[in-house]
């Protein structure tokens, strides 16, 4: 164990966060479910982002008064990551959830185990 | 700066903005615009690649007003141009090949949706080539999976919604590992653009500071983007999608999407870590233990399989299991037989794709081989085309395939712990692919007493036989004339440093 | 503000396991939206202001509505079953 | 030994047919098999029913996921090797994570001259007083364009997915309006306050993206969901006035192309060494920063429309 795992208590939280939406996406029965575990993993990765911009005792990024010294502001780039993340993750389950709807309206059911059976039984 | 420098740049906008363009065109128009970029988009590639063979350097583009750290950038080398000119060929060629199946297999509503899908997959294939910068490179890597996902599920029938959703499903768990490592990466370099973070990367290496988290990055990404290529233990998606898709689809994802992901994962070995400080790694052991897995495991399969798609499909496993081998060997040769192993399987995978929906055209739509008897003599550029992937992907001299296998098999000579391994599993997945493919030929030209199919035309298309010509003589020029190419991609290789 | 960080990431953490457990999908959802809404709060006491505008707007917003009406579409909320047959019996 | 073959001899060996069928001259099955349409196959009726039910009994007992001992041990085993896999993600992530450098701190390589310069220079370069602005629209640009593509992209499978033809639009919109709140007055009150107020509020978070926090993706999606209140209060006929799938188009082709066009502008500009045309403007006032403005109302119609767009396609399969 290193020594910084109490120091980095957010990201040791992200990193959990993110196991528990793995397990869901991977584990999870139901679509919907299995969705909800996506957005959880992709936040995780979000707020592991977010906590590694983070400086104690300093400013968001918009400048002040005009002050524009480094020593002032926190550092803008995770930020700017995770703008551009969040968008593609909305974009990523509003696919997915439309791939539920058009896969419950041909088999009426959200477990993926069985749809595959009933496509076995189909025979195709 | 010359004037050719631009040409990456223009490429991707290009495809980019024909995306935009397509959706509000009607479709004929679209059809052709799609058509026309792909080609300009080709040239654009060869012109540059003749310009970059003649200068020998490799430049970097800026992507705003800002130098290097602080800007985005694209960078063009001799592997990269070369790669584009050769993604836009297949492309062409594979959308003109089904486009004679696709109003019998699209809603013809959605035609127009089906050429903005194509441009932006190729624009996101373009941008993860030439890219310069790890988190473009995740943006677009994530334009391509949502892009194939459509591909996939665009023929709307029960199979390929499910196998739509099993595929995004892995594909997210991979983007979210790369993700993952991108972060930590940062974290430790502090920078974004691939050729900062190398430096830092060595400087740490030298440091010996922070060993493990650097590792860790590495193997998360590694493994995010082994999932999205579909290597052995997470193909399952794999067989449904490009077995039901469409054709084109279907020839475009096999051998396209995967190698984008593939090709971007070489980049981070050579620009990002360093190849030496990638090979020092337990990785490559663990990419070439599952790479041999998949060999054997992804032919076995397909040699079960009734399916003649599902067959091809299971194939791809087992020629993306060759290619992850030879990272796993961690010698340049055994990289340069992977490169030139990806050209000849995307290849040889859209030509067999192709070849086979002709002929199962012949054999009433029907895909399983007791109906494919004698399909060849129905369809023969199709059955004569379909022969020649299969001797290709079996390797038979003259044919690309028999190139790939045997600089693996050079390769693997020098690597002593590996040798054994990698030479035995390389003979056993050959005669495998034996058994299947030319079971499958010999099928196809049996003759049958049957006479079920009277209510079918036994002409071929012009326009179709002269795309599987396309194909065969593309085939046979890397499998000839594979010499001048394989010291381009030690040249490209060499470059990335 | 470190302690007040620390019991929203606790309640991040309940919240996320909760939704794996929870037999309900409309209350999952529901769970989802409220952990959105902490995750925001927690961009910011990070100090980014944009992620919490952003977060609030589509994770607790946009995202839910969607998970909403794919509940709706695919009959999982109840009382809609109940509702389509009275709907069946009137006509 | 060699003996010279008949003509007739001849015909009958497989080079002959396959020169044939190799010139062209000539299918293989004409002539040599009798070719005749095939009879349609008629099963007695009762026994098909007999044996379907066969068939299904049989493949009940192969996929019955229940009783299926070789399945359950599959399953049993994959949900085990995964909850240990995760359990190792787990432990690795978290050892990984005891060794980065501290969170919050000053100096750790996060912290250096990139960060530096887009602080100290950001306001003078861009022009934007938020620097997360300049630096997503405006050093590195490219990202933000692939990110408004991705919407795009996302919003073009989605109606692959849904979008239905006339015949079935008219089912869904029964199938719709049986969901649909018939005028109730409270929500149709409380909308018409909310509703102004949302909108006027998503345009001043994208038209001060450079000012403060916000910008065109938290604005737009803030109007879109303006627009779906507006929608659920008052039903489709009203919103059909104003936005159809035909609006929907142009505004999001006329926001991209423009998206493409001016960033190409600036990226050639940037990467020849050219001197960009577009002023900066003072800082702080709202016509400032160059092209992040117009930048931002574009990223912001687009999400407007595409989150409009996904709101419908979900309800109702089209506009």
């Amino acid at each position: 164990m290193g020594p910084n795992l109490l120091a980095n208590y957010g990201e040791a939280v992200s990193a959990i966060l993110f196991c528990i939406g793995f397990t869901n996406l991977l584990l999870q029965n139901n679509l919907i479910k299995k969705i909800i575990g996506l957005n959880i993993m992709d936040s995780a990765i979000y707020l592991f982002l977010a906590e590694k911009g983070y400086i104690a005792g300093r400013l968001a990024p918009i400048v002040v008064d005009s002050v524009t010294s480094v020593d002032t502001y926190i550092n803008p780039i995770p930020s700017g990551l995770v703008l551009t993340g969040i968008v593609v993750s909305v974009s990523v389950s509003a696919l997915m959830l439309s791939l539920t709807i058009r896969l419950y309206t041909r088999y009426h059911t959200l477990n993926l185990d069985e749809i595959s059976m009933q496509l076995k039984k189909e025979g195709r | 700066m010359n004037f050719i420098c631009n040409f990456p740049f223009f490429s991707i906008l290009l495809s980019l903005f024909s995306g935009t363009v397509c959706s509000v065109l009607p479709q004929r128009a679209a059809k052709i615009v799609n058509r026309v970029v792909i080609l300009t988009i080709g040239l654009l590639s060869a012109i540059l690649l003749v310009y970059l063979l003649s200068t020998g350097e490799p430049f970097i583009y800026w992507m705003g007003h800002f130098p290097a750290p602080w800007g985005n950038e694209i960078r063009a080398g001799v592997l990269e141009a070369g790669m584009a000119l050769f993604f836009c060929i297949i492309m062409y060629l594979s959308m003109a090949g089904g486009a004679h199946k696709l109003p019998g297999e699209v809603v013809e509503s959605k035609h127009n949706l089906y050429y903005i899908l194509v441009n932006l997959l190729l624009s996101s294939l373009l941008a993860l080539v030439y890219t310069n910068d790890m988190f473009t490179a995740y943006v677009f890597v994530e334009i391509n999976t949502i892009s194939a996902c459509g591909l996939i599920m665009i023929r709307q029938v029960g199979r390929t919604i499910e196998a739509a959703v099993r595929y995004m499903i892995m594909s997210l768990l991979g983007s979210g590992l790369l993700l993952f490592g991108l972060c930590i990466m940062y974290d430790l370099t502090g920078h974004l653009l691939m050729s900062n973070i190398k430096e830092s990367v060595s400087l740490l290496i030298a440091t010996g500071e922070y060993q493990i988290p650097l590792i860790v990055s590495v193997a998360l990404m590694c493994i995010g983007l082994c999932i999205k290529s579909a290597l052995f233990p997470f193909h399952a998606w794999l067989p449904d999608a490009y077995g039901y898709s469409t054709v084109s689809s279907a020839a475009i994802l096999s051998s396209l999407v995967s190698k984008g992901y593939i090709f971007l994962l070489i980049k981070i070995i050579y620009r990002v870590i360093g190849f030496d400080i990638f090979n020092n790694t337990r990785i490559i052991d663990m990419l070439f233990v599952f790479g041999l897995m998949g060999m054997i495991f992804g032919s076995l399969s397909a040699i079960k399989e009734n399916d003649i798609r599902r067959m091809i499909a299971f194939s791809s496993v087992a020629q993306i299991g060759y290619i992850y081998m030879g990272f796993g060997m961690g010698t340049q040769a055994g990289m340069v037989a992977s490169v030139f192993h990806i050209l000849s399987h995307a290849a040889t995978k859209s030509l067999l794709f192709i070849a086979a929906i002709g002929l199962t055209d012949v054999s009433g739509g029907s895909r399983k081989f007791i109906d494919l008897t004698g399909a060849a003599y129905r369809s023969k550029w199709a059955g004569v085309a379909f022969t020649v992937g299969s001797l290709s992907m079996v390797g038979v001299p003259l044919f690309s395939g028999f190139i790939s296998k045997l600089l693996f098999a050079q390769a693997a000579v020098q690597v002593e712990g590996k040798m054994l391994a990698s030479l035995i599993v390389l003979g056993i997945s050959t005669v495998l692919n034996a058994i299947y493919f030319m079971k499958t030929v010999i099928r196809i030209y049996t003759s049958t007493d049957e006479s079920s199919y009277t209510s079918i035309t036994f002409k071929d298309r012009k326009s179709y036989a002269l795309v599987l010509l396309c194909f065969i003589v593309l085939n046979v020029i890397l499998g000839v004339n594979s010499q001048p190419i394989v010291n381009m991609i030690e040249q490209g290789l060499a470059m990335f440093d | 503000m470190t302690a007040f960080q620390i019991i929203l990431m606790g309640f991040l953490i309940i919240c996320a396991i909760s939704v794996s457990f929870s037999k309900n999908l409309l209350n999952s959802i529901l769970i989802y939206m409220s952990f959105s809404l902490i995750m925001s709060i927690l961009w910011v006491c990070l100090e980014s202001p944009d992620l919490a505008i952003t977060e609030a707007a589509v994770g607790a917003g946009i995202t839910s509505v969607l998970f909403f009406v794919t509940l709706k579409k695919i009959h999982a909320i109840e009382g809609s079953e109940s509702e389509k047959k009275e709907a069946k019996e009137n006509e | 030994m060699s003996k010279k073959r008949s003509q007739e001899e001849y015909q009958k060996t497989f080079s002959f047919r396959f020169f044939r069928w190799f010139n062209g001259e000539k299918d293989p099955y004409l002539g040599e098999v009798e070719m005749h349409p095939q009879e349609e196959y008629q099963l007695d009726p009762q026994a098909a029913l007999r044996y379907e039910k066969e068939h299904d009994a049989i493949l009940d007992k192969v996929y019955d996921l229940e009783r299926n001992k070789t399945m359950q041990l599959f399953h049993k085993l994959y949900h085990a090797t995964s909850i240990l896999f995760c359990l190792f993600l787990i432990a690795l992530l978290l050892v990984t994570i005891s060794y980065l450098p501290a969170t919050g701190t000053i100096d750790r390589p996060v912290n250096n001259e990139v960060a530096k310069r887009y602080i100290e220079n950001g306001l003078e370069e861009t022009g934007a007083v938020n620097i997360v602005a300049g630096m997503i629209l405006d050093y590195r640009a490219f990202d933000t364009l692939g990110e408004s593509h991705v919407l795009f992209v996302a919003t073009v499978t989605v109606l692959i997915l849904l979008r239905l033809n006339k015949t079935q639009k008219s089912d869904a919109e029964i199938n719709d309006r049986r969901f649909e709140p018939k005028n109730d007055t409270i929500l149709q009150l409380v909308a018409t306050f909310l509703v102004p107020i949302i909108i006027i509020f998503g345009i001043y978070i994208i038209l001060n993206g450079h000012l403060g926090p916000g910008g065109g993706f938290s604005g737009g999606a803030v109007i879109g969901a303006g627009l779906v209140l507006y929608l659920n209060a008052f039903g489709f006929a009203k919103t059909e006035r104003f936005f159809t799938e035909k609006t929907y188009k142009w505004v999001c082709f006329f926001s991209l192309s423009f998206y493409c066009l001016a960033k190409s502008y600036s990226f050639y500009t940037g990467a020849n060494q050219l001197h960009s045309v577009i002023p900066k403007g003072t800082p702080g006032a709202i016509l400032s920063s160059g092209l992040i403005l117009p930048l931002n109302i574009a990223v912001g119609l687009v999400v407007a429309c595409t989150i409009y767009a996904f709101y419908a396609m979900f309800r109702k399969g089209g506009f």
